[in-house]
């Protein structure tokens, strides 16, 4: 199991049944693929429903994810416009959000959008999706490509949203904010505590309870 | 996506029923009411309640009983001269009476549903509806702040649902109840026929089930 | 014909092929009866439809108008929620809306709503209505039943809107706001401009062009 | 009610095309975009344009091939980086990009066609999005005041209209048109079916044809 599978694995883990759910392009759309039995999600897509499934068969005409992807529908489903999109999103009724990141801090603070004088492509619906969700989940491998941390004390890339972040899933650990504190949760099946220590630039607390992710077998 | 059968008899909601507690209602001079949930509001015997919709209908009529059997102590609507029992209690100050455009409390209501702070408008500029608000002039036009509302528990009601929540409102009895289901704690719909998940076509629902909580079955006679 | 039919009769002129119009209560729901041939409206109903018609055998089940009466609906009638009716009446998207008066004075200001201490029906969709609509044709009777002036130097009850009356037509006269200015332009058959200008407080001028009121032979 | 059948050709548009407009365009992506009047424009040789809509699409698709042939000035828009031209132009100085969180722009376009002032969002607050904002702090909470916008010209894309102009959209093609068909001077629709006036069941439609002014049929493939 790669980095990526390992992360959205992890991730499926905190979906609960009935939970309204947004996943950003990328690493979080793997999730659905690793929820338990008996966990049923409803993806919410902020090009305008609810209802979001797999691609079956041909592609419909003018169904389209939020990448501009075909993509299915379930029964039940529902399309409506950008406003009432973004009032579902900015409303608190998405229950969780999955989004990637380029940087997230210990306050809580994610940057994703933009690295200035590089690569300016727009927030999309991701400032909206941060400020508005009730759990946002950045989902993300915990170090640059050259090895740079990305856990910082301080974000220094321009914020997507301020202090709204919840937990933060890597292929090497899961940590929650509680009480406002960023504190590990779980360590990667074979990572040690040091591992994690050296490759993450913020203060973080170790939680008394902190144990390995329990991963199936298959992921594992 | 979950299709749990959202199904409930309205005796089900009476334990969500609290003295002191807001209430959100649709319709329009009780067109799109949901009169199952305000008699049983009614039989609950709870009290206190401040009422959040467009108006007091008649003293017979919707929401309009709830006032009349005084167990409304704040009323927040657009109009209330067709139930006369709202002014009577207003006039001699039994009821707090907030009176708000009715642009203006749909947007208000539509806001604090989508986790916005509120709006701006023109409407109420230079009238008393000013009083007590935060007035901006923007390039050069003055608007009012206006404020969001929730509610604990919105009361609504809808012409076709199916199992999972999706709604189909009918003609004019849309009007207040898709924006009041963005914006409660508890969303219950009563709704004439429920049909399985999946009998709707997704281009035709009007409100998404994910906001719904509760359906209410009551047949038309 | 009398002073009601007059004045809906009056009204109608105003209204142009291809108006979307918005009626208040009472008098207003009059003016289709005299539209001239050729002469086809919307009517907006606030709450929540474009497409007005009159009621034509039975009721239809939640087909009312704003009052709560049944009414019926024309071909190409669309049914919203109440954020899209004062979206399409805030926003402009009304031609001409005309209600009633308590008090109309010279700056352009409507009280129609509340008579402190006495009437308190709340202004419903009328603030919306004045402050939206491209133009404001108040249809009142010209004096209060007790014989007292209703157009003013300035009104005395509480607003519904400041400055936004484009119109006011009474069973005497129609007087236009003309570069800010209140200006008679047409008198009722038989009615002298001295008697206008007995039974109205506010300052106006009269146009150059003031002529008597052009009414059908049936309502003359 | 006027049943003006609002059919036109798509070069009838083109008198209405003026260096410097401002055009809105419906579309999430491409889908939802009318492609026959992106194409009218690019023909008309109409330069200077300011655009506002979700995103530039890719170079070659949607609103993208305006950008690509460089008739555009400004972009407001949430997201470029699907169409390098954007971000290439943007970048040598070219273009200007005012960059909109996706559910503000929703909200600045339904205010600019709702005659608001503007809305209070949380969205953006501590990021550069507060840059010469008004900032309001109510109930401790702080809110950035997000202000309309309005185009000369929408192009929009429904799947069924009736003469009048009566739109239904369907599934994720319907994001942005609606707002837009209440936001621009001129509102101009493709369609890939027009059906009679009083064909479309009044609870089905999604914008009022009074919101509509011209329907360009372009027949799907």
């Amino acid at each position: 199991m790669d980095a990526k599978d390992l992360i959205a694995c992890r991730v499926a883990q905190e979906l609960k049944d009935g939970d309204v759910v947004n996943l950003g392009i990328g690493l979080p759309t793997l999730i659905p693929n690793y929820l338990s039995e008996g966990v049923h999600i409803t993806l919410q897509s902020e090009n305008g429903f609810l209802g979001l499934g797999p691609l079956v068969g041909d592609p419909l005409p003018d169904l389209v994810n939020a990448g501009g992807k075909p993509c299915g529908m379930l029964p039940g489903t529902a399309f409506f416009d950008s406003a009432m999109s973004f009032a579902i999103i900015r409303g608190g009724h998405v229950d969780v959000t999955v989004l990637g990141g380029l940087q997230v801090d210990q306050l809580g603070n994610l940057a994703n959008w933009m690295v200035p004088g590089k690569m300016v492509p727009g927030m999309g619906g991701a400032m909206d999706l941060v400020t508005g969700a009730r759990n946002v989940i950045v989902a993300m491998e915990h170090n640059t490509k050259e090895g740079d941390a990305k856990i910082l004390k301080q974000c220094e890339l321009p914020l997507t949203a301020a202090g709204k972040v919840t937990a933060i899933a890597t292929e090497l650990a899961y940590f929650r904010f509680i009480g406002g504190v960023l504190t590990l949760v779980e360590t990667a099946p074979g990572v040690s505590l040091d591992e994690i220590r050296a490759k993450t630039e913020a203060d973080y607390a170790v939680s008394p309870d902190c144990r390995e992710m329990r991963l199936p077998a298959k992921a594992s | 996506m979950t299709n749990r059968n959202k199904r409930i008899a309205v005796a089900d909601l009476r334990p969500r029923f609290r003295d002191g507690m807001t209430i959100m209602f649709g319709g329009f001079l009780g067109t799109g009411t949901p009169d199952s949930m305000v008699r049983e509001l009614l039989d609950s015997g709870v009290k206190d309640l401040t009422i959040i919709g467009n108006d007091t209908a008649l003293a017979t009529t919707g929401i309009g009983v709830l006032v009349a059997n005084r167990r409304v102590k704040k009323v927040i609507a657009s109009h209330i001269g067709t139930n006369a029992e709202t002014g009577k209690q207003m006039i001699a100050g039994e009821l707090d009476v907030e009176l708000v455009p009715q642009g203006t409390l749909a947007e208000r209501i539509r806001a604090g549903g989508s986790g916005l702070g509120g709006v701006l408008t023109p409407t109420g500029v230079g009238t008393i509806i000013e009083k007590g608000k935060t007035k901006l002039t923007l390039d050069g036009v003055d608007y009012l702040v206006e404020r969001p509302l929730r509610a604990d528990l919105a009361i609504l009601k809808a012409h076709l649902a199916d199992e999972s929540g999706n709604l189909v409102y009918r003609r004019a009895a849309r009007n207040f109840n898709p924006l009041m289901a963005l914006a409660a704690d508890f969303v219950a719909v009563e709704v004439a026929s429920i049909v399985p998940t999946g009998d709707i076509d997704p281009d035709h629902v009007m409100t998404p089930g994910t906001l719904v909580d509760a359906l209410v079955l009551v047949e038309e006679k």
